[in-house]
């Protein structure tokens, strides 16, 4: 376990001080919490509650990530999950509901797997089908329309609390811990970042690396349809058109900002879930801030380019931008 | 000739669907549909040479589809509110992503961070400036508009084969020119190889990086300029998500992601299978929105598996003689 | 002879487009009219594309329900050149391309965001009010149209004031999630008397935010909104919502009409057959419309 | 060379250079000279820094401190290419070149011929079949480089080199992967450019090597100067001590008596066993106890049959049987389970994991072999890190610095740990003491030794035929990608291998297979 907290991660640590710092500036009441209706109230609970869709796919994909993957599916798959939940909803109990949409997330990712780990597709072109194909799959399930339910078990995954406490949120951390006992309370996260290190050499050191590859793609799908299902429980409705429109790039932006290396190997799940906090913690602030909406993206460019540079193997604080001045300027 | 035998396979595919989509749509096969073909992806080619590039280093660009858009906006602004002549504009439009593309690449090359990353910045970036610029569509008038927009070369059987075509097939050659026979191809290709390597064999790994990343953008400057022509209009919200079918296309070309492997040709070929795909989609016309997604990602499925299969097939026998050879 | 007509349609982006969808193929079913849907997928070239693929094909006539205002003057020319009646459908395109097209069957966004602004200056009355706006997606011509109206109609109200305006995108989800914001940005949201949302599914999740804040939308905070659709009534019923603006989205029905008396007897439509942006409150029997509204495939 | 009381300057003349690498010191205040028309031999154990005083001195690390003169002028090449443009050229240790563009590209990166702008293709070809040709190579220059043995690939960057060095030339362990025939004609044009003023650089841990081509020897120890010698004047017993600070125990060349290993219980046994057009089918056993050495010319199929027979290739005909068993053996993780292990030839690609710590790098095959659920804990991965670091003696003793970080001897130690940590029946190794240190390499071969007399069975694939002789006990030769003699017993020898290899008085084929 010592790997959920890693030494590393000063740098996503100080962003994220610093992007809640200036998210006080622009919205004085940013820190306050309240109880309301036995449950937690205010932007940070907001941040952590709207951080939990990209939370969860981003403990996904970072495991595809490691094995030097992407999957860009995940968007799409929480549509999938999402519309079958909805559609389930009013005429099933949870349970059935759950491993239904679930077990699409499943389905999903066993077909990314195969075309990554047994056809050696790309896997930017492999999911890029399930891409464009299941978003379309998601909007037969509704036929175009949003789905609306009132299950209040479904509606409870979405709105209710536990100890306060967003049931979203506990969810996120229950599947981050979940992950983490699974990945290095087992061999799986040494075999996943060989795999990813050097796929040829994990190969004939015996570790079964088409396995890895299937597996990391089942789990980043399953976690991505529980956020299909969260999405949709939090607005009481399955939206096959939007729900998870572009988050599969915010996930991947959560992982790299998490310091994991699009290129595999060694990753952290605590900052990457990190990554997505940061992200989120941004946009919050922009919502707070007032600012027109046509800022929005400037804001977000020059704040994701900081937080790289923040973490840049090349500067590491503010003496090595001098010594690097110095030298070029020698 | 590396690359070549992928090509003719993604060549073969290509030819294969045209003529199985022309025995169910018979209208699919005349000059009409090939003209407008080239036509409607013109922009899409453009980048996507671009884009071949970029992914051969071993990089990627996702800021392309936003620069486009940036593009087209900034041009019909210049032109039809603050009065510039248009060559002035695409110039000036041009000397801007040329420069934000190699800022990009510096960044890339400077601060070591993964050009997945600064792109996907670049793109926000992009788009908002655009956003900045006007929230509006804005229509271009100006007579050089109509003019290039009416200009086409007719050809037999009714199609046309217009300005932004032969531009976009200028293109392709120089771009195949460019990195098949020049110094500067042979060493994108030795990026994509391994960084370290080539750096280590005297290659100028940063300028490399800076000038490749401002290539993307500058042909992403000019499918600019080519989709304003297109629509003689420039808009904020165009050409999004264009980035990924860019990528798409390169790929389904023939080109690694990995870098270091792929073709100018086989990526204009990627192009032409994708505009494939949405022309045969169109002229059933009886999918709804959703069995236009599935039947797309069932098509692209089908091109890629048959393609991987073709390839499959053409090492089997290389194989075999290799171990006969020695 | 039965016609053949090519609609190339936006997209599937929100409940309304599908019931637009849905509503051309019933009207056309009705007129025995073979309607050959090209789903563009929120893409202008994807549109221009289908537009000559209808021109390869040598339809009766298309319908075009453009993405955005600007870029059909050439695509348009070629299917003047091949004697095809075009019709817009839902949106116009800009002034230049007049002449290419017969007829506009559309509905005035700017009058749209009129209607709302005028039944909240009224429905406020001289109370001091500030008003917070759910955006549609940033650069969308509805958007900015929807933002325009509402912005000319309450500025005759000094009364009335927009305190806070981000984008929702057009989405639940983001309305959510602005909403939530806007809420903690305005003091919990008790300054807070009004939403105005550029379309109805970003005010059903905007109302989900009021209520989890303890608010009770339509009493604390009234809401306005665009669109029609049926959960927009399943609210009002609730008394959490107070008023929608209507867009029909039966804008096939008038076009197949027109087309097909151009074709009989070559009569030319007028310019623009503008459909009529009806406001609906709580006072119009909600419960009825929605249950009118449900089958409609929104 | 009578030029040692030369008045000029020497050609290179490298002056106090540090360099750290974190808390790693791995040069310290380090001199050397090099003079015009020298051959100069970089001496020193795995993990000295001959490596990073090479990378130093062109540019490709910056410098801590010191000073780099190159013909009198002080020069700070801040990148390999401006090495090159003073005059240095380069063969770094691994092979550095682009194994997905051609051969011709490979040697003309950067310098191609042009014409308006356009490479001249065929001109490039043409030059690049010439120069080739001078290092006894002749093949389709217009393949992908990737798609030629490692051999091939390192005459090409030798070439390549050669044919860029201006005033110095250096190469680092050029001749790892070479065989005997190219290295004679490498000695050949070393002497050759020696001859015109160039000065040279040779780093190698072939001992017989350096007193055939050098005229100096510079010995570094830890990251610093030992001292600079003449290569006459310093008896090889010195020069190890030199290098290793002690005594080596010399090795006895005595192997186990030839009767003995009748009477050993067969191991694992490949009956007719091939895969078409990769190689003939071969017999093949392997008892507990025994050193079965493969003996053959650069691409005759060692590597091959070690795929085989560890599982890495599968095959398409014959059986294999291991303990008297039939076994199924068609992929790694079989013969993983199976317990056999594999030292792969190219550790770069095919054996280590970089981004991964030693102590990751060595538990690896173990946890394959014992499942994802029985993980090891980081209690027991670091007891067996720090036994085999111990065993091995890899330096730096950091179980946890990523292997790719440290010195290629080094890293192959590492992977030699890998496989002993599973305690294997049978251990494959491809080439194990290729670019291994003096020192490292007796240790490695009384490890074999002890290997076997635990039981192990062994098959080891080594280009130098001393070697193999020294610890097998029984050679297969062969040739031209089939098994074509097997000697036993007193049989082993030098004369008799090499006999075997070229039996039917072919020609002695150097070309590498598309
Ligand atoms: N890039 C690097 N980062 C950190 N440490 C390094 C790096 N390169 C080398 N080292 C360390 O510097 C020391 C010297 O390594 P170097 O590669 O120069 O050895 P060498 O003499 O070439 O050995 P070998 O004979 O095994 O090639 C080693 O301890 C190594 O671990
Ligand atoms: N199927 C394969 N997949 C991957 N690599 C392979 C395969 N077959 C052979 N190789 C690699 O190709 C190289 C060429 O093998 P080669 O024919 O030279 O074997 P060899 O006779 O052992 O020669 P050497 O003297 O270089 O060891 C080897 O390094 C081997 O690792
Ligand atoms: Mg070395
Ligand atoms: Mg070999």
């Amino acid at each position: 376990m010592t790997a959920l907290l890693p030494r590393r991660g000063l740098a996503q640590i100080l962003a994220l001080i610093v992007i809640l710092a200036v998210d006080r500036a622009v919205s004085p009441q940013f820190f306050d919490l309240r109880l309301q209706d036995g449950r937690l109230f205010g932007s940070l609970i907001d941040v952590l509650n709207r951080g939990t869709p990209v939370a969860l796919l981003s403990l996904g994909m970072v495991l595809v990530i490691a094995t030097r993957g992407i999957d860009l599916s995940v968007g799409a798959v929480m549509a999938i999950s999402g519309a079958i939940a909805a559609s389930l909803a009013d005429s099933h109990g949870l349970p059935i509901v759950l491993a239904a949409a679930l077990g699409a997330g499943l389905l999903c990712g066993l077909w990314n797997g195969f075309l990554v780990s047994v056809l050696g597709m790309q896997p930017i072109v492999a999911t890029l089908i399930l891409m464009v194909a299941g978003r379309g799959i998601a909007q037969l399930i509704t036929e175009g329309r949003i789905v609306t339910f009132s299950s209040p078990d479904l509606v409870w995954l979405g709105n209710g609390a536990v100890l306060g406490v967003p049931v979203p949120v506990a969810i996120a951390l229950g599947m981050l811990i979940l992950t983490g006992a699974v990945v290095r309370g087992s061999a799986l996260g040494l075999l996943i970042e060989a795999t990813g290190g050097n796929a040829r050499a994990s190969e004939l050191a015996g570790v079964g690396t088409r396995a890895m590859i299937m597996a990391v793609y089942v789990w980043c799908s399953i976690c991505a349809a529980l956020a299909g299902v969260i999405a949709a429980a939090d607005i009481m409705g399955a939206d096959a058109n939007n729900a998870g429109l572009w988050l599969e790039l915010d996930a991947i932006l959560a992982v790299v900002i998490g310091g994991t290396s699009l290129f595999g190997g060694r990753f952290s799940l605590v900052l990457a879930v990190l990554g997505a906090l940061i992200i989120q913690t941004m946009n919050t602030g922009i919502l707070l801030s007032g600012y027109p909406p046509e800022f929005n993206l400037l804001v977000k460019a020059v704040v994701v380019l900081a937080v790289l540079l923040l973490q840049s193997p090349k500067l590491s604080g503010f003496g090595s931008i001098v010594a690097r001045l110095r030298r070029t300027k020698a | 000739m590396r690359g070549l035998p992928p090509v003719l396979i993604t060549a073969i595919v290509l030819v294969a669907g045209f003529a199985l989509c022309a025995v169910q749509f018979p209208n699919i096969a005349s000059t009409r549909v090939v003209g407008n073909l080239l036509t409607d992806n013109a922009f899409l080619g453009i980048v996507a040479i671009g884009m071949t590039f970029v992914i051969i280093s071993g990089g990627i660009d996702l800021s392309v589809g936003s620069v486009i858009g940036f593009t087209t906006v900034f041009v019909a602004l210049a032109i039809e509110r603050w009065g510039v002549p248009p060559l002035v504009a695409f110039v000036a439009v041009l000397a801007l992503s040329a420069a934000f593309g190699a800022a990009m690449g510096a960044v890339i090359h400077v601060f070591d961070l993964p050009p997945f990353i600064v792109t996907l910045a670049g793109m926000f970036l992009a788009r908002g400036a655009s956003f900045l610029l006007s929230t509006e569509s804005v229509p271009i008038t100006a007579p050089i508009y109509s003019t290039v927009s009416d200009f086409a070369l007719r050809l037999p059987g009714g199609g046309r084969l217009t300005a932004i075509a032969i531009i976009m097939l200028v293109i392709v050659l120089g771009g195949a020119l460019l990195l098949h026979l020049t110094r500067f191809g042979a060493n994108v290709y030795a990026l994509g190889g391994s960084r370290s390597t080539a750096s280590l064999m005297g290659v100028a790994v940063g300028k490399m990086t800076v000038k490749i990343y401002m290539l993307s953008s500058l042909l992403a400057g000019i499918a600019g300029i080519v989709f304003s022509f297109y629509t003689s209009a420039g808009y904020s919200l165009s050409a999004v998500g264009v980035e990924l079918d860019t990528i798409a296309a390169v790929v389904i070309g023939g080109t690694l992601l990995t870098g270091g492997q792929g073709s100018v040709i086989g990526t204009f070929l990627g192009v032409l299978i994708q505009g494939l795909i949405q022309t045969y989609i169109n002229f059933d016309g009886t999918l709804s929105s959703w069995w236009t997604k599935i039947a797309t990602g069932v098509l692209l499925f089908a091109f890629i598996a048959l393609q991987q299969g073709l390839v499959a097939l053409a090492r089997r026998p290389v194989a075999r003689s290799a171990g006969a050879a020695s | 002879a039965q016609l053949t007509i090519g609609f190339s349609q936006i997209g599937s982006e929100s409940g309304w487009r599908a019931a637009e969808t849905s509503v051309s193929k019933q009207e056309a079913a009705k007129r025995k009219v073979n309607l050959k849907i090209a789903d563009a997928q929120q893409k202008q070239e994807n549109q221009i594309k289908a537009i000559r693929s209808f021109i390869a094909q040598n339809v009766d006539a298309i319908f075009l329900a453009p993405v955005v205002s600007t870029g059909w003057d050439a695509v348009l020319k070629e299917a003047k050149e091949a004697k095809i009646p075009v019709v817009l459908l839902d949106r116009d395109i800009d002034p230049s391309g007049k002449d290419l097209y017969l007829t506009a069957v559309t509905s005035d966004s700017v009058h749209e965001g009129e209607v709302a602004g005028d039944w909240l200056a009224k429905t406020v009355g001289a109370k001091a009010c500030n008003i917070v706006e759910l955006q549609g997606t940033v650069g969308a011509s509805v958007a900015t149209n929807r933002k325009k109206g509402f912005d000319t109609a309450i500025a005759k109200h000094p009364n009335l004031k927009v305190v806070r305006s981000q984008t929702g995108d057009f989405t639940r989800a983001k309305g959510k999630e602005v909403m939530e914001s806007f809420i903690k940005a305005e003091g919990g949201g008790k300054s807070i008397c009004a939403v105005y949302a550029h379309n109805d599914d970003m005010m059903v999740g905007a109302i989900q935010a009021m209520k989890e804040a303890g608010l009770k939308p339509g009493k604390d905070i009234l809401t306005v909104s665009i669109d029609a659709v049926p959960d927009i009534f399943k609210a009002m019923v609730a008394g959490e919502a107070n008023a929608t603006v209507e867009l029909t989205p039966n804008m096939a029905g008038p076009a197949l009409d027109a087309v097909a008396a151009f074709k009989d007897k070559g009569t030319v439509p007028q310019k623009w057959i503008q459909t009529e942006s009806k406001l609906y409150t709580a006072a119009d029997d909600p419960q009825k419309i929605y249950d009118s509204k449900k089958g409609l495939g929104y | 060379m009578e030029n040692s009381l030369d008045p000029a300057p020497p050609l290179l003349e490298v002056c106090g250079i540090s360099k750290s690498f974190g808390a790693v010191r791995a040069l310290q205040e380090v001199d050397f000279t090099l003079r015009a028309g020298e051959i100069h031999a970089l001496l020193g154990e795995n993990g000295a820094g001959k490596s990073t005083l090479i990378k130093v001195i062109t540019g490709v690390f910056p410098r801590d401190g010191g000073i780099v003169r190159l013909g009198g002028e002080e020069v700070a090449p801040r990148s390999a290419k401006a090495a090159l443009q003073a005059g240095i050229a380069t063969v770094y240790q691994e092979v550095n070149l682009l194994p997905n563009l051609s051969v011709a590209q490979n040697l003309f990166l950067d310098r191609q011929p042009m014409r308006f702008g356009i490479v001249r293709e065929a001109e490039m070809r043409r030059r690049a079949k010439a120069l080739l040709a001078g290092f006894g190579l002749d093949i389709d220059v217009a393949a992908p480089l990737g798609s030629y043995s490692v051999a091939v690939q390192h005459v090409t960057a030798i070439a390549r080199a050669v044919d860029l060095s201006a005033r110095v030339l250096i190469l680092d362990e050029p001749t790892a992967s070479l065989d005997r025939h190219e290295v004679d004609i490498l000695f050949g044009i070393m002497r050759q450019l020696a001859g015109r003023g160039i000065g040279i650089v040779f780093v190698s841990h072939f001992l017989d090597q350096v007193y055939e081509i050098s005229d100096r020897i510079t010995v570094l120890r830890n990251g610093r100067l030992v001292g600079e010698r003449e290569t006459a004047s310093l008896p090889r017993l010195e020069l190890i001590r030199m290098m290793l600070g002690r005594e080596l125990a010399e090795t006895t060349s005595e192997r186990a008596s030839a009767g003995e290993h009748k009477a050993r219980e067969v191991c694992a046994s490949f009956e007719n066993y091939g895969k078409a057009g990769y190689v003939a089918p071969f017999n093949l056993e392997l008892r507990h106890g025994e050193v079965v050495g493969l003996a053959g010319l650069l691409g005759s199929g060692r590597t091959e049959t070690a795929r085989l027979v560890f599982g890495a290739e599968r095959a398409d005909r014959g059986q294999a049987k291991v303990e008297g068993a039939s076994v199924r053996l068609q992929t790694p993780r079989d013969g993983v389970r199976l317990g056999f292990g594999y030292c792969p030839e190219e550790r770069k690609t095919d054996g280590i994991v970089a981004d991964l710590t030693v102590r990751e790098n060595i538990v690896l095959a173990l946890q394959a072999k014992r499942g994802l659920y029985l993980p090891l804990s980081r209690r027991e991965q670091d007891e067996i890190a720090r036994r085999y670091i111990k065993m091995l003696d890899i330096r730096p003793a950091d179980p946890e610095r990523p292997v790719g970080l440290l010195s290629g001897g080094n890293q192959q130690k590492v992977l030699l740990a890998r496989w002993l940590a599973t305690s294997p029946r049978l251990l494959v190794l491809d080439e194990p003491t290729r670019g291994i240190d003096v020192g490292a390499h007796a240790e490695i071969i009384r490890l074999i030794r002890e290997l076997c007399d635990d039981g192990l069975a062994l098959l080891v694939i080594s280009s130098e035929l001393d070697e193999i002789v020294t610890y097998s006990d029984r050679v297969v030769v062969l040739r031209d990608r089939a098994h074509v003699d097997e000697l036993t017993g007193e049989a082993i020898d030098v004369s008799n291998i090499l006999a075997a290899i070229a039996a039917d008085g072919a020609t002695v084929a150097h070309e590498g297979r598309a």
